[in-house]
C-alpha cells in the first residue's frame, strides 16, 4: 500500500464507452493481486475532492491496466487523461482474491463492469485451473469480455447471448459444473449478487464475491464502507479494508 | 539560519507543531501510521469514544459534494473499554500526544467515560464532542444548546485534571458565545468547527444518497465559515482554539493561525493524502523560515483588521 | 405528448415556473435581459431595496473560494424611491413577476418601505430580507433572532396584502422554528437560504481578504447546507418554501424541489452563465416529460425517507 | 456582449511564464475594441467556479489573442489547454479606451501584465497617430514589450532599461512630450495608476487608465466591482461597466 503517480502510456476504447487505460508502475504492478483495487486522485485540483476506486484490470510486467466507463465527472477526467500524463494512485488496497484451495474449475462471473477484476484473475488462474467466464449486461453493449478465457454470454435483453441475467446462465449451467470441483469468483451489481448467493448456498458452492460501496479513503480510517457480517451483527465489516472480496457466505448482501 | 521554534502551547498542553489529525478520519492511528510518521506530529485525537461500542449507520454513509463531503458514520467505535485494552497499546508505541475524543448522549456518560480513560498517563487530553443527541433534553444537539455545553464541561472538568477541550458545533448563530460558557466552565481549549448539517438526495430514486438522511459537511468547501467561528471566537473570548475545517495544505493552516488558532486539525484530507500532515509540518518549518518568524506560535491571531 | 404544468403556487403567488431569479444576483434586471428572456422565467428578484440609496462596501467585495464566493456587497442600492421612478418603468416591459426584496435595520423602516412599493401593481410579492444587523437590538441581525422575525413578518404583513416571502438567514442551529414563527406571523411563504458567513485572509498581508472582512457563502460548496435546511422545514412545517442555494444546473432545481420547495431561485450561477436560468427552464420540462410527471408541483416535497 | 465558446489555435510563451493564445472567435472580434475584456471559464467544472477576467490583447481578422502570465490555478488550466479544444469567453465586456480625439501622440504606459491591452491598441492607433511606449517591470523578465511600437522600457532593477519604474521614465521623457499633443493610455497595478495620475493632473495631461478589481460577473449584476468616482461620492462607479478604462480625472486611485 503506497502512494505513486505513475504515466499514463495509453488509453483505449475496447468498446463502446469502456476504457482501458495502461500505466506504467512498478511499484503497483509489484504489490497487485487479482482483487485488489486502486484509489485514484482525478485532478491535481480539489475537484472534484475524493479519490476514485478502481479495481486492479490487469498487470503485465511492470504494467497496469484498469478498465472503465465514463458515468460522472471523475471517470470523465480520468479518459481525457493526455498520454505521459502523471495517474496519482493509493493502492493496492483490499484483500483480493483467494486462488488457492482445491477446486479444478475457476468458474468467473460478471455483470457489466464487474468484468474489471477478471482479466488479471484470469491470467493468474491461467494453466492451473480450467476457466469458464459467465458474462452479463443489460445488452450487447454491456457484455465485457475483454481478455476472458472460454466465454459464454448473457443479455438481459437478448441481444447478446443467452436472453436472460448471468445468474440465469449460471444456473443453466449448474448440472454439468456441479459435476466437477468448482469455485465462482464474482463481481457485479449487488441485486446479482444477491441472487447468486442463493444458488451457492443451496448447492454448496464455493463462492467468492467482490463488493462495491461508496468510499472515501480507501484503507479503513474513515469507516465510510460498512458491509453487514453473517457472523457478528454488533459490528460492520469494511468493504475497503476487509474486502472488497468476501466468501458469499460472511456477508450480508 | 536559526532554527524555527514550531511548538504551540494549547492551555496547559504543549505541542511540538501545530498540525493535529482530526477525530473520525484516523481511527485510532494504526492505517494512517503507514503513510505518516505520527511522532513527527503535533497530536492525534481518537475516533468518537462512546461508552458502549457502536456500531454504527447501516451503508451509505458517505457522499461526496462540491468540493465537500457528507458523512454520517454515526459514531461508530469499539467502546472505551476495548479501546483502552487494544488500541492505546498501539499508540503507546508511537511518541505522539493522544487526544481522546469522548462523545456521550447523557452528561453523567460524558463523566463515566472520562473516569474509565482519565488513568491512562498516555492521554494528554479530553476532547469532548458535543455535536451528540442529548438524549435526556429531547434529543437535540448538546452543541446547540448553550446550557447543555455549560454543563458538559463543567461536569468533566470535575473529574479531570488533563486538558479539556471542548469541540463546538458551528451550526449555531454565535459560536463564541458557546466559548465563553467553555471558558467559564473551566474548559481549557475549544476546538473549532465540527461538520456543519448537510444533506443531498438522489433526484431518481427521490431518496436520500445517505442511509442518514442528514450528514456532516466537511473538506475544502466549509473553510471560509470556519475561518469566520475561529475569529469570531479569537475576537471575543481569550481562549485558545483549535482551526479546523477544509485543511488542504499549508497556507490554510497559517491563515488558521492568523485569524485565532494556536494548533489545526486536519480531518478529510487525510483521506485524499494520508502523507500531507507531516509534509505540511516540514512547509511550515520552511515558510516560518523564509519569514523570519522565530516562533510560529507569534502567527496566532496576529490579524490585520 | 402532452404538455407539461411547470406553473407553481407560492402560496397566493402563482408562477408560470419555478425558476426565480436570486436577489443580488440580477441588479435591476437591466443586464441580465440581454442574456435571459424574462418573460420565460417564473419571476425575478430585486437587489435588496433600502429606504435611502446605499453606496455600499468599498472594495475589496468579492473573493472566491472552493466551489464558492464569498461577497460583501454592503446592501449597495438606489433606494426604494429611485427603484420607482427609474426601474420599475424599465421591468414593466417585460412580462415577468416582480419580487422586491426590502432590506432595513429597524421594523419601522420595513414597513415604511413596504408602504412605498405597496402601491406599484407590477409588484406581486415581498421578499424580506432579515440578514441585515437590527440597529435598535444591538446591532445583532434580525435573522438570528426569533422574536425579532416574528416582529417583522407581523408589521409587514399588517401593510400589505401582497404575497409576502420572508427570506431566512441559514445561520441558525433550527431553521424550522423560524418558519414556523413566520407562518403565525402571516407570512405566505419562506426563501431559504442566504448566504453563510465565511471569511478568507490573504497569508502575507495578514489582512481579510475582503473589507468587510466577512462575507456570505453562496454557490456549490453550501448546496448540501440549503438542502438539509430546506428539507428541515418541510418536514415540521406547513408552509411554501423557495429553496436557495449553490443551484448549477436543472438536477439541483429537482433536488431541492424533493426535498420540499416550491420554487427555486439561482444566484451564483448568473454570474458564471446568465444564460442558463431559461435553459434549466427547458430542461425541467424535458425531465417531466421524460419521466411522466405532469405537473412539476407534483414533485414539492416528494422525498422518499 | 455574448457568451461563445472558440476553439484554442495555438499557445506561446513568448517570454518566460508570458503567454499568448491565439483562439479563432469570428463573434468577439467583431465586437472587440482596445481596452475591453473577455470573462473567461477555465473549466468545463465548477472548480475553479467564477470566470477569470482577461483584456483583449489584441484582434487579427477573425482571431482574438489573450495574453496572461500563470499566476493561479485558473490561469494555469487556461495555459495547459490543448489546441482545438474550445475556449468559454463572456465578452466582450467594459467601455475600451476612447482613441478619437486632437492628440498627435499616444503614449502608452504599461507596468508588468498591463502590456496585455496595447498590441490591440497599437493595431488601432498605427498610421493614424505617433506612439511612444513606455514599458517597465520589476526586471528584465517583467517587461513586456510583445506587439509594441516605438518602445522605451525601465525596470525596478535596471535588468532592463531605465532603472526605476515607468512613471519615473515618463517624467524623464516629458520634457520632450509635453511639446507634442499627447494622450496617455495606461495600464498596470494601481500604485503605478496613482503616481501617473499626480503627474498627468499637475501637467494637466489627458489621461485615461485601465483598472483592475476582482470581479464575479463582469458585467454589472454582481455589483462586486465598485471604484470610487470623484464626481459623486455617493455612489460607487463599477470597473467592468462604467470601465475597465477610466479618465483618470474620474476616479480615485
Ligand atoms: C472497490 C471498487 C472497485 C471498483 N472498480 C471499478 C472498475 O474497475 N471499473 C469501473 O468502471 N468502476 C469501478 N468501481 C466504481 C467506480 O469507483 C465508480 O464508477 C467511480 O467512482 C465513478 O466516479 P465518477 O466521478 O465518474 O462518478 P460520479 O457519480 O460523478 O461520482 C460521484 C461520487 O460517487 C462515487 N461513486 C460513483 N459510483 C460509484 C460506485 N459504483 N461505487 C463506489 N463509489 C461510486 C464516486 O467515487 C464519487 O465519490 C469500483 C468501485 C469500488 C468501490
Ligand atoms: C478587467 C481585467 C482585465 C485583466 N486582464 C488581464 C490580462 O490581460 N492578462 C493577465 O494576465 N491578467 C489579467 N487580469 C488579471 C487576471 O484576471 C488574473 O490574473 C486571473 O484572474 C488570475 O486567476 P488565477 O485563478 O490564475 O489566480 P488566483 O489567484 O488563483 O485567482 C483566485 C481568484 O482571484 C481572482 N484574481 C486573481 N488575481 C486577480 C487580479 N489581478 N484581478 C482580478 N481578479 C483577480 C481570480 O479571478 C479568481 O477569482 C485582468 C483583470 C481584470 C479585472
Ligand atoms: C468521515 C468523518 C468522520 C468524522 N468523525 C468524527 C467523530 O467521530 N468525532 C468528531 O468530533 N468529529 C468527527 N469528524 C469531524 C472532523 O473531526 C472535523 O471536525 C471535520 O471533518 C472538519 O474538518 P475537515 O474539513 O478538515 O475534515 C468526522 C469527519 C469525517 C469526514
Ligand atoms: C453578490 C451577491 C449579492 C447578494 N445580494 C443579496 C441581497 O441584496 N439580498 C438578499 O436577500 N440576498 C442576496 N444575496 C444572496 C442570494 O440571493 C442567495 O440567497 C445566495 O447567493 C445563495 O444562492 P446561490 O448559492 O445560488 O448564489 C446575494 C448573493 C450574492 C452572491
Ligand atoms: S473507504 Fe474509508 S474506511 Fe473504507
Ligand atoms: S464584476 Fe459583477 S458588477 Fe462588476
Amino acid at each position: 500500500m503506497q502512494i505513486v503517480k505513475s504515466p499514463l502510456i495509453e488509453t483505449t476504447e475496447v468498446q463502446e464507452n469502456i476504457f482501458i487505460q495502461k500505466v506504467h508502475s512498478p511499484e503497483i504492478a509489484a504489490e497487485a493481486k487479482p482483487g485488489k483495487f486502486l484509489n485514484i486522485r482525478v485532478s491535481e485540483t480539489i475537484y472534484p475532492l475524493l479519490r476514485r476506486p478502481f479495481s486492479v484490470c490487469d498487470v503485465d510486467g511492470e504494467y497496469i491496466f484498469l478498465m472503465y466507463n465514463v458515468t460522472g465527472e471523475g471517470t470523465g477526467l480520468l479518459a481525457h487523461k493526455m498520454p505521459g500524463s502523471f495517474i496519482d494512485i493509493l493502492g493496492p488496497l483490499g484483500n483480493g482474491f483467494n486462488i488457492e484451495g482445491d477446486y479444478d474449475t475457476a468458474v468467473i462471473l460478471a455483470g457489466g463492469l464487474g468484468a474489471a477484476p477478471f482479466p488479471f484473475l484470469t491470467r493468474k488462474l491461467d494453466g492451473k485451473k480450467n476457466i469458464l467466464s459467465l458474462i452479463g449486461g443489460r445488452n450487447k453493449k454491456d457484455v465485457i469480455t475483454y481478455n476472458l478465457k472460454n466465454v459464454l454470454t448473457a443479455s438481459d435483453d437478448g441481444s447478446e447471448g443467452m436472453k436472460g441475467n448471468v445468474v440465469d446462465l449460471f444456473k443453466a449451467n449448474l448440472k454439468e459444473l456441479t459435476i466437477k470441483r468448482i469455485k465462482v469468483f464474482a463481481c457485479g451489481p449487488t441485486p446479482m449478487l444477491r441472487a447468486l448467493k442463493n444458488v451457492c448456498i443451496d448447492n454448496n458452492i464455493n463462492c467468492e464475491v467482490s463488493t462495491e460501496c461508496a468510499m472515501a479513503c480507501g484503507f479503513g480510517i474513515c469507516q465510510g464502507c460498512p458491509i453487514e457480517s453473517c457472523q457478528n451483527q454488533d459490528t460492520y465489516l469494511l468493504v475497503c479494508k476487509d474486502g472488497p472480496v468476501f466468501n458469499v457466505k460472511d456477508v450480508l448482501l | 539560519m536559526i532554527a524555527v521554534d514550531l511548538t504551540v502551547n494549547i492551555g496547559k498542553l504543549k505541542l511540538r507543531n501545530p498540525v493535529i489529525l482530526a477525530s473520525g478520519t484516523v481511527g485510532y492511528g494504526n492505517e494512517i501510521s503507514e503513510f505518516a510518521d505520527l511522532s513527527k506530529l503535533g497530536a492525534i485525537v481518537t475516533k468518537s469514544l462512546s461508552l458502549k461500542p457502536r456500531k454504527g449507520n447501516p451503508p451509505q454513509r458517505i457522499v461526496e459534494t462540491p468540493s465537500g463531503m457528507l458523512n454520517a458514520i454515526g459514531l461508530a467505535n469499539v467502546g472505551v473499554e476495548e479501546f483502552v485494552k487494544d488500541k492505546i497499546p498501539f499508540l503507546a508505541q508511537h511518541d505522539v500526544p493522544l487526544i481522546c475524543n469522548i462523545a456521550a448522549s447523557t452528561v453523567e456518560e460524558y463523566v463515566e467515560c472520562t473516569n474509565i480513560l482519565n488513568g491512562e498517563d498516555i492521554i494528554k487530553a479530553f476532547e469532548i464532542n458535543v455535536s451528540c443527541p442529548n438524549v435526556k433534553d429531547g434529543g437535540l444537539q448538546f452543541g446547540n444548546d448553550i446550557k447543555s455545553v455549560g454543563k458538559v464541561t463543567e461536569a468533566v472538568r470535575a473529574v479531570t485534571d488533563k486538558s479539556l477541550i471542548i469541540k463546538l458545533s458551528p451550526n449555531v448563530s454565535y459560536i463564541s458565545e458557546f466559548a465563553r460558557v467553555v471558558k467559564d466552565a473551566g474548559g481549557d481549549a475549544v476546538s473549532a468547527i465540527n461538520t456543519l448539517v448537510g444533506t443531498s438526495f438522489n433526484i431518481f430514486t427521490r431518496r436520500p444518497k445517505i442511509h442518514n438522511v442528514n450528514g456532516g459537511l466537511s473538506g475544502p468547501a466549509i473553510k471560509p465559515v470556519a475561518l469566520a467561528k475561529v475569529l469570531e471566537i479569537s475576537r471575543k473570548v481569550d481562549i485558545p482554539i483549535i482551526g479546523i475545517g477544509g485543511i488542504m495544505n499549508w497556507k490554510d493552516v497559517i491563515e488558521f493561525m492568523i485569524v485565532g488558532a494556536s494548533a489545526v486539525q486536519i480531518g478529510t484530507l487525510n483521506f485524499i493524502d494520508p502523507t500531507s500532515s507531516v509534509k505540511i509540518v516540514n512547509e511550515l518549518e520552511e515558510y516560518c523560515t523564509n519569514n523570519n518568524f522565530k516562533k510560529i506560535s507569534d502567527l496566532t491571531a496576529s490579524y490585520i483588521i
